[in-house]
C-alpha cells in the first residue's frame, strides 16, 4: 500500500479523498492555489504545498508544479480525483514516468476514451451496443429503408457533411422515408454541396443511465449498477439516483454483465463509468469516464463499497477481493448537488459562506469543502456541497432528502437548494418519470 | 458547578453584626431564582451576595469561526511573513533550491553581495529540470531564506534584494 | 448588559428589613424579560438582583451565526417585546386563556380598568383545570395582549398594568 | 398514522424525534424551557411552546405544562424521547387519559421494568436468564456448597440483611467454602444481627451487552441484535459498538430469539432494551428500558432499520410488517457520545460553542443540536453529540472514528473528544478485549 499521496484536486472530492487515505492509514498531500491556502482540503491534509495563483491552468492544470509537489514532499502516488488533469493522458504517463503511481486507469485507456470516435468504435467491438444505424452513408431511398428497416422506427436522416439540424428529417414510419429522403437529400445538397445522407435510430426521450464499473491489475471486475443522472440543465447533472427508477433487476443484470465482459476484454483497471442513452428497455453506449465521479456517491450507499478506497488499494495492486455475486443492492440513494448559484438564474454566486451548518441524523451524508467563514473563490466550479440520503425505499429517499434540505443553512451564498426542493415537490419526479429534457421543460415553463 | 458564595459585609460601628441570617436568606434565594447576584442597600449598610458560575466564559474569540483550526497539520502558507517586503524574490514554481551550481562549489551568491538585474541567484529543480532564478532588479542581497536542497512552494520568499 | 429599571415603588419607610418578596418578584421579572441585572434605588435603599448566566445573551451574535436562521416556523419565543415593559403580567402557564368567567358573560377586565392586587384577570385553562390569573399588584389595565380562548406560553406576556 | 406529534424532550434525541417525523409527513411540536428558546430542536419544529424557566422540573418533567402544549396545540401523540418523562409511568397513563397516543409501552409494562425486583422476577418468569444464587437464605454450608455447585464457581456469599461488602465473601472453589461461610456469616451476624446468607455467582469482568427488541400492538416482535455497551464511566456509558466484538452469530441469535419470546409472552409494544451483563458465555437480565436508547443509532446503522421511525408506527397501531428472518445484520457500527466536559477530569464545561463543523463523509452520522453560536445551558445533560461511523468491518469503523473525530471541530466548550481519540488508540479497545470495568481502569491509570 502507498505511504503517501498527493491529492491533486480541491474542493468536495479532495476531501473525499484526504478521508480515505485517512482511513486507510495513508498520509497526503495537499497541493493549493494561492486563494486556496485556508480551504478545507489544504487543512485536512498532512501535508500542503502552494503550486500556484488562482486560475487553475496556473495551479490546479499545472503538471511540472504537481510533479514538483510530489517531488518534495516524497508521495508515491497521485489520485487526480475528477476534472482538472483527472482524464488527461500526458498527465498520466508523466505521472507514471515520474515514478508515481498514477491513481486511475493506464494512459492508453484515457487516450481511447478520450477520442468519442475511437470510443465509439472501441465499445462496439467488445460488445458494447452504441446507437445503432448505417455504416456511413446510405447511397439510396431502398438503402435508408432496409437500415430503417433494421433498426426500427423512428429513425433520424442526417446529412453526413451536416450540422445545426439542416438535412436532418425525422422519419417515424416507413411511409413517410420517401419523401424525408428527398427533402433531406436536397436540403443537404443545397446547405453543404453534398446530398450523402446517413440513417440513425432516433432517441426521443432517453433516460442517462451509467454503469459503475471496478477493476484490480489482475484480471477481477465488477460493475456496482446503475444511476440514473437523467436531471441535467445544460448537459451539467443536477441530482442523480440509484438504482434508476426505470430498470428492474433483469435489466440491471443484463446491461452489468455484459459491461464487465467489455471492460475485462479491454484490461481496464481502476474505477471507470460508462455512459449510456436509455430508452424502451434499451442502451447506447455515450461515452466512458475513466475517473471517479461526482456522483458516485450514492453507488457507494447502495452497496456499502467504498469507492475511492477501492480505487486508491486497486492502484496499489491489490486484488478486489470479491466477485461479482457478493454485490449486494440495498435500498436506494439519491444525491443533489448543491451549487453556489441563484437556483433560478443560475447565475453563479461566489462570496463568503457567512453561515454553515449541515445536516445530519440517520441515511445523511454530505460532502464538501466547506466551513463557516470560507470564501467560495469564482475561480473553480461553482458546486459546493453534494448531500447524499439513503433509505430503504426511494420514497422514504424523496422524505428525507426533503427534511434534510430543510435542516441545510449555508447563508452569505445563494445556493440551488430551492431548486431541489422544487424538484422534491414535483409529482413527475416522485413517480420517477423523467428523461434527460425532462428538467429544461421544467425550467422553461413546459413540464 | 463550583458555588462560591461571598458576602461582603461593610460594618459600622452601629451595626457590629451583619445579619447572618439575611445572607443566607438571600444564598437561599439566590439558589432558588438562579440568580447570580444580589445586591441589598440601604443607608450605609450593603450585603451583596455573588455566585461565581465556572461556565461564564463569556470571553468570546472577538472573531467567528477560525475554521478548522484545530485540525492538523495546515498550508505552510505561500506568503509567509517576508512576503509583504518589496525587496522579496518570490519563488515562481514548487521545487528544490539549489544554492550553488554544482555539489561543493560556492553559492552563486552570499549576504551582502551586489546583484545585477538578470543574475543567476538560485536554482529551483522540478521535475528533473533546472531552472535559474534571476535577480528581478540590481540591488544588494540581505537576507537569504532558503538552505540548499530545501523544497520551496510557489509564492515562497527564497531571499530580500534591497 | 447591565439594565437599571425605575423603581417599582414599595414603601419601605419604617421597614428596616428588605423586601424579601420583592427581591423573589424582581427575580422573576429577571427570568421573564431575558434580563441580566435589576437595579432598583430610592432615597438610601438600593436593590440590585443580577443573573449572570452564560446564556445571558450578552454577545449579540450580530456577526456570527444566526444559527439555522432559514428553518421553518421557530419558537414564538415566549419573552415578546412587551415583556420588558414593567407593567407586564406574563403567563405562568401553558394553557388557553379565558377572559370572562363563562361564555357571553362580561370580560373580567378591560382596557382602562383599576384593578386591586389579587383580582382575577383571565383564567388559563391546562390539563381541564381552570387557573385563575389573578393581579400581582394595583393599577390600571393599559393593555390587553390576549384573545379569549387564545394558547399562550409560559412566560408569555397576557397584558400590562401599569 | 399521526398527524401532528408533540415531542416532550430537547436536545440531540428531540432533534432525532423531530426528522423522524417530518419524514413520516407528520407535523411537530416542540416543547421548550425558556432558557432553550434559541435550541435547535425549537428551531426545527413546526411549531414551539415554551413550557417553562429552565430547571427542568419546572419544564421537562412539568406533567402540566407538557399536557397543556399538547391541547393547544391539538397534538394526538407524545413522544417522550429518553430521560426525563420517558420512563414515567404516571406521565405515561396521564398522556392517555387526556387522549394522546404515548408513544412508547403501556403504562403498566413501564411500571414492571422501572421496579428491579418486580422486572427481574418478571423476565425470570419468562425465561430470561437472572443472575443464578439461591432462593432467599441458605441454611447451612452443605445448602451453600450444593447451589455452589449448581451455579459454578466462583461464587459470592452475601448477607441476606447486609450491605456496604460487609458479611460478604468471595468463594472460588469448593474448598474455600466452608471457612468462608462461617466468616461470612460471624460478620453478618456481627454487623447486622442477622447471619443469614444467600449465594450468588460471582460476575468477575462481565461485558455490558443488550439486546434491541421492537413489538408492533399485533404480536409481532423482532429482535435487532445487541450492542456492546461496556465501555462506562461512573454506569454512563461513553462509547457502544453492534455487533458486539464478544458475540457470534449463534450465541446472537440464541440469546436474541430467548428475548423475543419473552417479550411476545409480556405482550410489550414498541422498542426496548434488554440490559444484560455477558461473561464466559452467559447472559445475566440486568434492567430492561421501556424507551428508544441513546445508543439506538448503531443498532440502525448495522440493521437499515429507523427505529424512531418505527416506535412512532407501531405506536400508531401499524403492523411492523416484516419478521426475524428479514432482519440482516451488514457491517459494524459505532457510537462516540461527545459530552461538553474535560475529557480529563470529566467537569461539565457549558457556554457558547464558538466554533463547531460536523465531520462528513462516507459512513458517518452525526446526531446533535449543537450549531456555532448555541450555548450550551449548565441546567440539562453534558452530551451535545453522538458520532457514529459504519463500515463493513469493526476496524473499517476504528479508523473512519479516528478520522471523523479528527475533523470534528468544537471551540468555546471543552468536550471528550481527546478521550476517545485516546480509546480509539489503545491496542486492547483495538482488539475488542474490554469489560464493564476496563475505562475506569484505564482512567486510573490501571490498564
Amino acid at each position: 500500500m502507498f505511504d503517501k499521496v498527493l491529492i491533486a484536486n480541491r474542493g468536495e472530492i479532495a476531501v473525499r479523498i484526504n478521508r480515505a487515505c485517512h482511513e486507510l492509514g495513508i498520509k497526503t498531500v495537499a497541493v493549493h492555489s494561492t486563494i486556496d491556502s485556508e480551504a478545507m482540503h489544504a487543512r485536512l491534509a498532512d501535508e500542503s504545498v502552494c503550486i500556484g495563483p488562482a486560475p487553475a491552468r496556473d495551479s490546479y492544470l499545472n503538471i511540472p508544479a504537481i510533479i514538483a509537489a510530489a517531488e518534495i514532499t516524497n508521495a508515491d502516488a497521485i489520485h487526480p480525483g475528477y476534472g482538472f488533469l483527472s482524464e488527461n493522458e500526458r498527465f498520466a504517463s508523466i505521472v507514471e514516468e515520474h515514478g508515481f503511481a498514477f491513481i486511475g486507469p493506464t494512459p492508453e485507456h484515457i487516450a481511447i476514451m478520450g477520442d468519442k470516435i475511437r470510443a465509439k468504435e472501441t465499445m462496439r467491438r467488445v460488445g458494447i451496443p452504441v446507437v445503432p444505424g448505417s455504416d456511413g452513408a446510405v447511397e439510396s431511398e431502398t438503402a435508408a429503408e432496409a437500415v430503417a428497416r433494421e433498426i426500427g422506427y423512428p429513425v433520424l436522416l442526417k446529412a453526413v457533411s451536416g450540422g445545426g439540424g439542416r438535412g436532418m428529417k425525422i422519419v417515424r414510419e416507413k411511409e413517410q422515408l420517401a419523401s424525408a429522403f428527398s427533402t433531406a437529400r436536397a436540403e443537404a445538397q443545397a446547405a453543404f454541396g453534398d446530398g450523402s445522407l446517413y440513417v440513425e435510430k432516433l432517441l426521443e426521450r432517453p433516460r442517462h443511465i451509467e454503469i459503475q464499473v471496478l477493476a484490480d491489475q489482475h484480471g477481477a471486475v465488477v460493475h456496482l449498477g446503475e444511476r440514473d443522472c437523467s436531471l441535467q440543465r445544460r448537459h451539467q447533472k443536477v441530482l442523480e439516483e440509484a438504482p434508476s427508477p426505470a430498470l428492474n433487476a433483469m435489466e440491471r443484470e443484463a446491461i452489468g454483465s455484459r459491461v464487465v465482459r467489455a471492460i475485462r476484454t479491454l484490461g481496464y483497471r481502476g474505477v471507470g463509468t460508462v455512459e449510456f442513452l436509455y430508452e424502451h428497455g434499451a442502451f447506447f453506449f455515450i461515452e466512458m469516464n475513466t475517473r471517479i465521479q461526482v456522483e458516485h456517491p450514492v453507488t457507494e450507499m447502495i452497496t456499502g463499497i467504498d469507492l475511492v478506497r477501492e480505487q486508491i488499494r486497486v492502484a496499489a495492486g491489490a486484488p478486489l477481493g470479491y466477485e461479482q455475486k457478493d454485490i449486494r443492492f440495498s435500498g436506494h440513494a439519491i444525491e443533489c448537488r448543491v451549487n453556489a448559484e441563484n437556483p433560478e438564474t443560475f447565475q453563479p454566486c461566489p462570496g463568503q459562506v457567512t453561515g454553515y451548518h449541515t445536516p445530519g441524523g440517520l441515511g445523511v451524508r454530505v460532502d464538501s469543502a466547506v466551513y463557516q467563514g470560507y470564501r467560495v473563490p469564482p475561480h473553480y466550479d461553482s458546486m459546493i456541497a453534494k448531500v447524499i440520503v439513503h433509505g430503504q425505499s426511494r420514497n422514504e429517499c424523496l422524505m428525507r432528502m426533503r427534511r434534510s434540505l430543510n435542516e441545510f443553512v449555508i447563508t452569505g451564498v445563494e445556493t440551488t437548494i430551492p431548486l431541489h426542493l422544487r424538484l422534491l415537490a414535483n409529482p413527475d419526479f416522485a413517480n420517477g418519470e423523467y428523461d434527460v429534457a425532462w428538467l429544461e421543460r421544467l425550467l422553461s415553463g413546459g413540464a | 458547578m463550583p458555588v462560591t458564595l461571598s458576602a461582603d459585609k461593610r460594618e459600622t460601628a452601629e451595626r457590629p453584626d451583619p445579619d447572618l441570617d439575611l445572607i443566607r436568606e438571600l444564598a437561599r434565594i439566590l439558589s432558588e431564582t438562579g440568580l447570580s447576584e444580589i445586591e441589598i442597600g440601604e443607608g450605609d449598610r450593603r450585603i451583596r451576595v455573588a455566585r461565581q458560575l465556572a461556565f461564564a466564559q463569556i470571553a468570546a474569540p472577538g472573531v467567528a469561526m477560525p475554521g478548522p483550526s484545530s485540525l492538523p497539520a495546515a498550508g505552510q502558507a505561500a506568503p509567509s511573513l517576508d512576503a509583504s517586503h518589496p525587496g522579496a524574490v518570490a519563488s515562481p514554481m514548487v521545487g528544490a533550491v539549489y544554492t550553488a551550481p554544482e555539489p561543493g562549489a560556492p553559492p552563486f551568491v552570499k549576504v551582502g553581495d551586489q546583484v545585477s538585474e538578470g543574475q543567476t541567484l538560485l536554482i529551483i529543480e522540478a521535475m528533473k529540470t533546472m531552472n535559474p532564478i534571476r535577480a528581478p532588479r540590481a540591488g544588494r542581497v540581505t537576507r537569504i531564506l532558503v538552505e540548499n536542497e530545501a523544497p520551496v512552494e510557489y509564492g515562497e520568499v527564497l531571499l530580500i534584494i534591497e
